[in-house]
């Protein structure tokens, strides 16, 4: 049998107008692409709160990715540049943290798109199975229990000695 | 895995466009009106992008049309369908060099591979070298032409009499060798 | 009043600022001395542990805990101090989101001790002694507290009643909030005591539409005395941060660095600040918006998360190095 | 309180259930995914007994939240939302997971998609639990509509409302209405003469008196939304009192300053310096053009002024202002020409017999400038013969990737008329001949037994260059005959360019205006390009015409009769409803930072100083969201988007991981101590 | 003071010399250095990329590593060079992999191609760069009444598309205006001369030879004035073989458009390389000094 391979989990967020119309575009037309990817519809890109990006990066996510409509084609006519500068600002605080800018990607696909946008999809799926797992939360689960009731012992060891 | 098909091959071959298909081509004819030597090709530049589609091989390879090509570019600037014929055109005298199958009888090919094979020996080009090494291949009209010219650009000043070299020879043949193979006697 | 209530004061990982700001209610002490008995003030009076451990669990009405928790000590501290409190207040911004001590979440205990016993010029250790979880001595093992790879604020270690943000609370704020607890109109358990809005509803400064150009430093410019600061390409945490401070800082031309945290309902601090400033970025072309962040802003965590950092979405940078030894250790 | 949510998983015939494990799908939402009361698959949920299905439960079993996990919501939303309504749920408490678009056609593990389809339900599930009532806002419609652009497009459209008994105000920015069809002479393909069948309907628009017709105006600013919008209209001044004017034309014929018609003779004809653009001009009130007026140009002359009868020249007219207030727009802004001198291998404007399609349309018809004769450049030589290229900046990703419609129609219809009115030989030179509607086919085959000549081919070059015999002053059409493989030079007396159709060079700008979005190339972008072709994503603001697409004059006028129709819907039900899916800034909560004033291209963002707080007018707002994730106070939430639903689909989408690493979120509660 | 480094290729050592002497002088009076690229390699001309694609790279890549050495913007005289290298710059700079492999092969001659800098054509210099105005400034010789027929071959132009004008170039008339000569119009001044058939496929290059000859001539050109040594020899030396196969008359003498300037700007006919024509130029007699 084949070695397990390692499967990211990549949280996506489609606007309304252009990249969930090329997902389903996608969809008519039968094109294949990893499964990795779980899409999550905002009417703009210019909806997607970094929070959101940080939230399903904690929650154990591989990888977000964010799809407009291409600049200048928004339904709302110009929030996708707003998308382009948060994203900007929120790939800079990333690395500063360490996350690797694969993990967190900005797509254009228009309703047109099929094709693109399952391409991106499975390039970046590709991009994020070889940096391996992001599993965050390892980054600040420490085991202490054991010394805190260390500390709670000694403390009882040492209250039933008279002082 | 399937073994890629001719059109596949020919579209690998063209690196800088990264295989750039010519899938999009509408058969529209742009580049056929346009060529300058359109009529001494038995199949004009659009049949062969047809027929490399159709993975018609042996009558690709067999055609003259890829070697009759100037390289004018003019078919590449106006294609509708921003396909580069020209470098079409090269692929196609690649892979028959290549697989050493060409139509008899054509000057080109050898003719491309002695120009190279003096580079490589040298890092620069010679005339009287090139012209003489292929002309044994070709017929005597030409070469007393050739040769006549020759004498006649030589008494100008404008050939060369000793083949030129680089100077840093030893690196550039280390540095051809990282990217093809060098043949025994180069 | 029949029966004085019983308050604790505790402090983890913090400066003492907040300790001295409760002093800061100033004579209103006394009401405070008047309603309760002081049971464990550790920084003010001489106070044992143990006379807590042996208490009655929840029979301390109000705990004032300030400080991240850095190490087990102190996170046992706190869960002891929960167990034996009604009501437990994270007091002041380390207690209630990590504050400076949570930037500390930017290395690792490694890199923190590499740095602190080793590295400092100051540092005298020719032995390069660390501190140890255990040591032998001939008498026996002796240990200390563990020092955390991660601070984490205090409820992300125990369930907390009541949240005074600031850096320190203002005394104002921490008496309202007295005055609420003995009154007892309190809100909802799990509520930050403070206003619903952010500094800027309390800053003078004229504010217009914002477009931000570029961003400045504070030593670049002299701010003009009226117009608001980020309008003059200062990053002003003032539009993310509650209000409550009376918008102390950027009165005085200095920009609001955050201290109050986020305003409520907020899950990011940080966050916030990204969305808002790169909302109103001047620029429709990617390599300019780059530039733009990339010159303006060149230490984001330090920007967005400087008392947040710890109780941020992410909490903390990639660990790299350090991790299990002294966790494994201890075990 | 919690929810009893019930979760229905379609099976699309096989379309679904083919890849996705829709049994098990379902059993395993009934039993792990919390508060859900019911899970079931059925075979098809669109059909009536699936969404009786719904119904029922929703009845029976109390449901007060409904999960579809079926196609994409932008097929079927509606279906389910309305079986919700149906059974007296909200329908806003419906949602729906895309398992057949994102999962089942996409996907080729069976496996893995039943694993994706859990995921995508769970973050439905618990996005749905979060969701709030809501109920759409009416407003009422101003009975009132602007049509701007005076092309076919736009007069079939005011023409239907006006007859309708509503008010129209037509606003055209060239001195007269009629747009390119004026410029024709006959209309493929039953070659109809173009005034005949436009002219009376150019009158009746003049003479309606439900159409305000504003000529020589421009829209300057639109503000409000759909039922209520407010236009701002720029009268251009005309320098000659309308009111005055009888139309008489003396002052055309005593004006002694002719200049090149650039405009509506495209080139090829002259005008005067006051003038109307032709003769049947609706309105038929000459403009000045001051840029070519001896007066305002050298302070002499008033020709014109002397020899009006009426004193209707007025030199000091201003440009002036009008606000109107409308209900509805549509926009019927047409098309522009390709500019054929981009393709210099056609020798256009280098080689003086190379015309193109809108120059030889001013040429035959006769009150153009040669009076219908078709000639050559010179004005008097008889082509002997002609070639008609297809394709000029159409189908070429040089220049226009499209196809531009008409063209070879066009093209058959010059060859026709070449043929009638001259002995000459027609070819034309196609990629493909493309006649697609009604009577078009009909009409290739007449031209084929016409005798017009076909080559199939697009043309490599037009030269001047003689080479073999027979060639000399002649233009040589290079082309590969592609039928035959051979390359041929035709030489040929004249050569017409088929130029693609563009939008307008301002179509983006006016796009802009009106809060509408363009495609790439700058065609207006239609709500839906098959089921709503003429609607756009703003409320009230439709399309019509060439400035959707390329088209042909049939069907532009179903274009703007269907525009009609659907600003008369609007008209008569009086009042719209308006998505309530719109953000709202919690007053209390807004510091009045205005981080957010800029945010919004529709204007729905206004600060009150006053209050020194920000406030979102709900009936502009269209429910982008971008002001809710820019808002530092977080004070402005995105009614059904909001972080809450948004955070719970997030952590449903990723049940699978979060059960694994144990933290579920940062704040962690433990238990106490042991004393 | 303009510097560049400059690629000459094998046609300029010999067969194209009085293009190198007669650009060596023309940029030194106009103030703009050339630096020849100091070991050099030819950029194999067309011939290359029959063979192999990554070789033709290699090879050009080589020299635009050292031009950027120098750091200095690489011009060369030769259509066919210019090309080579102009395409070599821009597909590596567009992709990564493909220069990652080249600069692998440099590495044997410690070279590396980085992308900085770009690549001109001898004629795109003295339009752009040196500019018109200056040109005409500079003219001491103006070579009124000559009717020249600008030739611009193929490479300058073509396969590049960032040219608004591939299908109707006017700066070479400019540049001859500018030094006061007469530009004569004639369609075929784009159309290709078939130089890289001329030993391969030489009927069909002698056709568009004498094509182009005919169309130059019937439109009233003294001189066809060219900007690649290749279209040089191959308009000008096979002129006697074009009137053999064809039956014409052709005489036609065809220089460097550099020999023009030199003239234009004073400088000695000797220096330019005027006398080696196999065509005399005696219609430049009365301009030469
Ligand atoms: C050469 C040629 C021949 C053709 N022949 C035929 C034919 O025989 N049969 C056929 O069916 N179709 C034919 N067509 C197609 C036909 O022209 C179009 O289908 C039709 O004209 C489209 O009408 P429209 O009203 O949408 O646009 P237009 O005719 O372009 O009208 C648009 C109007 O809007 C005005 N306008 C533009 N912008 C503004 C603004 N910002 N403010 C105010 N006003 C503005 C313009 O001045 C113009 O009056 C032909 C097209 C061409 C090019
Ligand atoms: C194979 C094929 C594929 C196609 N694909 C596409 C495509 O991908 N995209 C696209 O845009 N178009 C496509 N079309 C075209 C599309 O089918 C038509 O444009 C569209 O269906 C026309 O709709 P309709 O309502 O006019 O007619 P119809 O769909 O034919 O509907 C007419 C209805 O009237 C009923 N009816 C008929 N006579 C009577 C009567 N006397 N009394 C009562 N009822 C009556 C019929 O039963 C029928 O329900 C396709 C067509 C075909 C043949
Ligand atoms: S010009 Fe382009 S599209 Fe047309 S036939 Fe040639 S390759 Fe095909
Ligand atoms: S590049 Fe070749 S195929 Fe294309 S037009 Fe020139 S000679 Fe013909
Ligand atoms: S200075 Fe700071 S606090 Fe004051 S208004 Fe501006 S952003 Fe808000
Ligand atoms: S609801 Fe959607 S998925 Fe289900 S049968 Fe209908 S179309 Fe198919
Ligand atoms: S004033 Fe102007 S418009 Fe009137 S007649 Fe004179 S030139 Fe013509
Ligand atoms: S309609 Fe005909 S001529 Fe026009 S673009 Fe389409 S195919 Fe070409
Ligand atoms: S961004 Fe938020 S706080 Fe600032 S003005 Fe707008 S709604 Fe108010
Ligand atoms: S949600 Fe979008 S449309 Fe609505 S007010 Fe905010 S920015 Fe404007």
């Amino acid at each position: 049998m084949a070695e397990e391979r390692f499967e990211p989990k990549i949280v996506a967020f489609l606007c309304n107008w252009c990249s969930y119309r090329a997902a389903d575009l996608a969809g008519t037309a039968r094109i294949k692409y990893q499964p990795n990817v779980r899409m999550i519809r905002v009417m703009c890109s210019g909806r997607v709160d970094p929070t959101f990006v940080l939230k399903a990066l904690s929650l154990g996510a591989d990888g977000v990715m964010i799809a407009g409509c291409h600049p200048g084609e928004c339904h709302y006519l110009e929030q996708n540049y707003k998308a382009m500068r948060r994203f900007s600002m929120l790939r800079h605080s990333l690395r500063a943290l360490g996350i690797e800018d694969e993990r967190v990607r900005l797509q254009w696909a228009s309703a047109a798109e099929g094709v693109q946008l399952a391409k991106a999809i499975n390039e970046m799926v590709d991009q994020v199975r070889a940096l391996g797992p992001l599993n965050w939360p390892s980054n600040w689960s420490e085991d202490v229990d054991a010394a805190i009731e260390r500390i709670a012992e000694e403390h009882t060891e040492a209250m039933e000695v008279p002082a | 895995m399937a073994k890629p098909s001719f059109s596949d091959e020919i579209a690998n071959l063209l690196h800088a466009g990264h295989g750039n298909p010519l899938r999009t081509c509408i058969q529209c004819g742009t580049c056929s009106g346009t060529c300058p030597v359109v009529e001494y090709m038995d199949h004009t530049p659009r049949r062969i992008i047809g027929m490399i589609r159709a993975n018609l091989k042996d009558e690709v390879l067999a055609s003259n049309t890829y070697w009759y090509c100037a390289s004018c570019y003019h078919c590449t600037v106006r294609c509708p369908a921003q396909i580069d014929i020209a470098e079409t055109m090269y692929a196609l005298k690649r892979y028959s060099i290549w697989k050493h199958v060409h139509q008899e009888g054509l000057v080109g090919p050898v003719f491309s591979e002695t120009f190279v094979k003096t580079i490589l020996r040298s890092g620069r080009s010679f005339e009287p070298i090139l012209a003489t090494s292929y002309l044994f291949s070709s017929g005597a009209r030409e070469l007393i032409q050739e040769a006549f010219m020759g004498t006649k650009m030589m008494l100008k000043g404008r050939m060369p009499v000793l083949p030129p070299r680089i100077k840093r020879l030893d690196n550039f043949k280390r540095m051809v060798s990282r990217v093809i193979p060098l043949e025994a006697d180069s | 009043m029949t029966k004085k209530g019983k308050l604790a004061l505790y402090w983890a990982a913090s400066c003492g600022g907040c300790e001295i700001a409760v002093l800061g209610i100033d004579d209103k002490i006394l009401k405070v001395a008047e309603a309760f008995d002081i049971v464990f003030w550790p920084c003010v009076m001489d106070g044992k542990v143990r006379s807590i451990e042996k208490m009655e669990d929840k029979s301390i009405d109000l705990c004032l805990f300030n400080g991240a928790i850095r190490t087990s000590e102190q996170e046992y501290m706190a869960r002891l101090l929960r167990q034996k409190s009604k009501v437990l207040v994270a007091f002041g911004s380390c207690a209630h989101e990590g504050c400076i001590p949570g930037l500390g979440n930017v290395a690792s205990r490694e890199e923190i001790f590499q740095t602190a016993y080793h590295d400092t010029p100051s540092t005298d250790n020719p032995e390069g002694i660390r501190p140890q979880p255990e040591t032998e001595v001939d008498e026996g093992i002796l240990y200390l507290p563990i020092f955390y790879d991660t601070v984490k604020t205090l409820d992300q270690c125990v369930e907390v009643e009541y949240y005074l943000p600031g850096c320190p609370p203002e005394p104002e704020r921490i008496w309202d909030a007295i005055v609420a607890i003995l009154e007892g109109k309190l809100p909802a358990p799990g509520s930050v005591i403070g206003a619903e809005t952010t500094v800027c509803d309390e800053c003078p400064r004229k504010r217009e539409e914002k477009r931000i150009k570029e961003f400045k430093r504070t030593w670049e410019i002299i701010p003009d005395p009226e117009i608001c600061l980020l309008e003059q390409g200062l990053v002003c945490c003032g539009i993310a941060t509650r209000a409550g401070c009376g918008a102390l800082c950027p009165t005085v031309g200095s920009p609001c660095i955050g201290c109050y945290g986020p305003n409520e309902g907020v899950e990011d601090f940080g966050a916030r600040m990204m969305t808002a400033l790169a909302s109103v970025i001047d620029s429709e072309d990617p390599e300019e918006i780059d530039r733009i962040i990339r010159e303006g802003i060149p230490d984001p965590i330090g920007t967005f998360y400087r008392f947040s950092l710890a109780a941020s979405q992410l909490r903390r940078t990639a660990l790299t190095t350090g991790g299990e030894d002294q966790a494994a250790a201890s075990a | 309180m919690s929810e009893k949510v019930g979760v229905y998983i379609c099976h699309c015939g096989t379309n679904i259930a083919g890849v996705v494990d829709v049994e098990e799908v379902a059993k395993w939402a009934g039993e792990n995914l919390e508060d859900v009361a019911v899970s079931r698959e059925y075979k098809f949920m669109c059909s009536s007994l699936g969404q009786e299905l719904i119904e029922d439960d929703i009845k029976n079993e109390g449901l007060t939240r409904v999960v579809v996990a079926a196609c994409s919501p932008h097929l079927h939303e509606k279906t389910f939302r309305r079986a919700c309504s149906n059974a007296g749920l909200n329908p806003y408490l419906c949602q729906m997971a895309s398992i057949r678009e994102q999962v089942s056609w996409v996907v080729e593990d069976n496996e893995a998609a039943t694993e994706k389809a859990k995921a995508m339900i769970a973050g439905a599930v618990n996005r749905v639990k979060l969701h709030e009532e809501l109920e759409p806002n009416l407003v009422p419609v101003n009975p009132n509509t602007l049509v701007v652009g005076g092309g076919i497009a736009g007069i079939q459209a005011s023409l239907e409302l006006a007859d309708a008994g509503y008010p129209v105000y037509l606003v055209e920015r060239e001195p007269s209405i009629g747009g390119h069809m004026a410029q024709f002479d006959k209309t493929f393909p039953t070659l109809d003469c173009a005034a005949c069948i436009l002219t009376p309907k150019m009158s009746d628009v003049g003479a309606h008196p439900n159409i305000n017709m504003l000529t020589y105006c421009e829209v300057e600013e639109v503000s409000g939304y759909v039922g209520s919008f407010n236009v701002r209209i720029k009268k251009k001044a005309k320098y000659v009192d309308e009111e005055k004017c009888t139309g008489c034309g003396i002052c055309i014929e005593k004006c002694p300053k002719k200049v090149l018609d650039n405009v509506f003779e495209v080139g090829m004809g002259y005008r005067k310096s006051i003038d109307r653009p032709f003769p049947q001009a609706v309105p038929n009130i000459p403009v000045i053009d001051t840029e070519s007026c001896t007066y305002f140009q050298r302070g002499k002359c008033k020709a014109c002024e002397i020899f009006c009868p009426t004193g209707a020249i007025d030199f000091e007219q201003q440009d002036s202002y009008l606000d109107l207030d409308v209900g509805n727009i549509i926009l019927t802004t047409g098309y522009d020409l390709f500019d054929c001198k981009a393709m210099p291998q056609y020798g256009y404007g280098r080689l003086a017999n190379v015309f193109t399609s809108l120059e030889f349309e001013r040429m035959c018809n006769a009150s153009g400038p040669t009076e219908g004769k078709i000639v050559l450049r010179d004005g008097v030589t008889e082509p002997k013969s002609v070639v008609i290229i297809h394709c000029v900046g159409s189908r070429d990703e040089n220049h226009n990737p499209y196809c531009s419609a008409i063209c070879c129609m066009s093209a058959l219809k010059f060859g026709h008329l070449v043929m009638e009115k001259t002995d000459a030989e027609v070819t034309s030179c196609y990629i493909d001949i493309r006649t697609t509607q009604k009577g078009y086919e009909e009409f290739y085959n007449r031209l084929l037994e016409e005798g017009m000549n076909f080559i199939r081919g697009k043309v490599a070059e037009v030269t001047d260059a003689a080479r073999l015999p027979g060639e000399e002053d002649k233009l040589i059409v290079q082309v590969e005959d592609t039928l035959l493989g051979i390359q041929r030079r035709i030489p040929v007396d004249m050569v017409i360019l088929m130029a693609a159709l563009e939008p307008r060079a301002d179509a983006k700008d006016v796009g802009l205006q009106f809060g509408i979005s363009c495609s790439m190339e700058g065609w207006f972008t239609e709500r839906h390009p098959k089921l709503d072709p003429v609607a756009t994503m703003t409320d009230g603001i439709f399309i019509a015409g060439a400035a959707q697409g390329p088209k042909d004059i049939p069907a532009t006028i179903s274009q703007g009769a269907a525009a009609a129709a659907r600003v008369q819907g609007m008209i008569s039900v009086g009042e719209v409803s308006i998505e309530p899916v719109v953000a709202t800034i919690h007053e209390e909560n807004c510091s009045g930072c205005r981080i957010c004033n800029t945010l919004c291209p529709f204007n729905a963002i206004e600060y009150l100083e006053d209050k020194e707080v920000s406030y979102i007018n709900a009936a502009l707002c269209k429910g982008c969201g971008t002001c809710v994730a820019a808002c530092p106070a977080q004070a402005i939430t995105g009614a059904h988007y909001s972080n809450e639903q948004i955070f719970a689909e997030i952590e449903g989408l990723l049940y699978d991981v979060i059960s694994g690493n144990g933290a579920k979120a940062p704040r962690v509660e433990r238990e106490p101590v042991p004393a | 003071m303009k510097e560049f480094a400059y690629f000459p290729g094998c046609s300029l050592e010999k067969v194209g010399l009085s293009y190198h002497l007669s650009t060596v002088e023309t940029t030194r009076k106009l103030g703009v250095d050339l630096k020849e690229l100091e070991d050099w390699n030819c950029c194999g001309a067309t011939t290359y990329f029959h063979v192999d694609e990554l070789l033709a790279y290699t090879l050009c890549a080589r020299n635009l590593a050292m031009a950027e050495k120098d750091n200095l913007d690489l011009v060369a005289p030769c259509s066919a060079c210019y090309k080579n290298s102009y395409f070599t710059n821009k597909h590596l700079k567009e992709d990564p992999d493909l220069a990652e492999h080249i600069n692998y092969a440099l590495e044997e001659d410690n070279l590396n191609f980085s992308g900085q800098i770009e690549v001109k054509h001898l004629i795109e210099v003295f339009v752009h760069d040196v500019g018109l105005e200056e040109i005409r400034n500079n003219v001491s010789m103006p070579l009124e009444g000559l009717r020249v027929a600008p030739y611009y071959g193929c490479q300058i132009l073509r396969p590049r598309k960032d040219h608004e004008d591939v299908e109707q170039a006017e700066f070479f008339e400019d540049l001859l205006s500018a030094i006061g000569a007469e530009p004569i119009p004639y369609p075929l001044k784009l159309k290709c001369c078939g130089g890289s058939l001329i030993l391969s496929s030489r009927e069909a290059a002698l056709s568009m030879v004498r094509n182009l000859l005919q169309n130059a001539e019937d439109n009233g050109a003294e001189v066809i004035a060219t900007a690649c040594p290749m279209c040089q020899v191959n308009l000008e030396c096979y002129q006697q073989q074009v009137n053999q196969e064809f039956g014409t008359r052709f005489s036609v003498p065809v220089v460097y458009f550099t020999q023009l300037m030199g003239l234009a700007l004073g400088i000695p006919a000797k220096k330019l390389g005027i006398g080696k024509e196999i065509v005399a130029a005696t219609p430049l007699a009365p301009y030469a000094r």
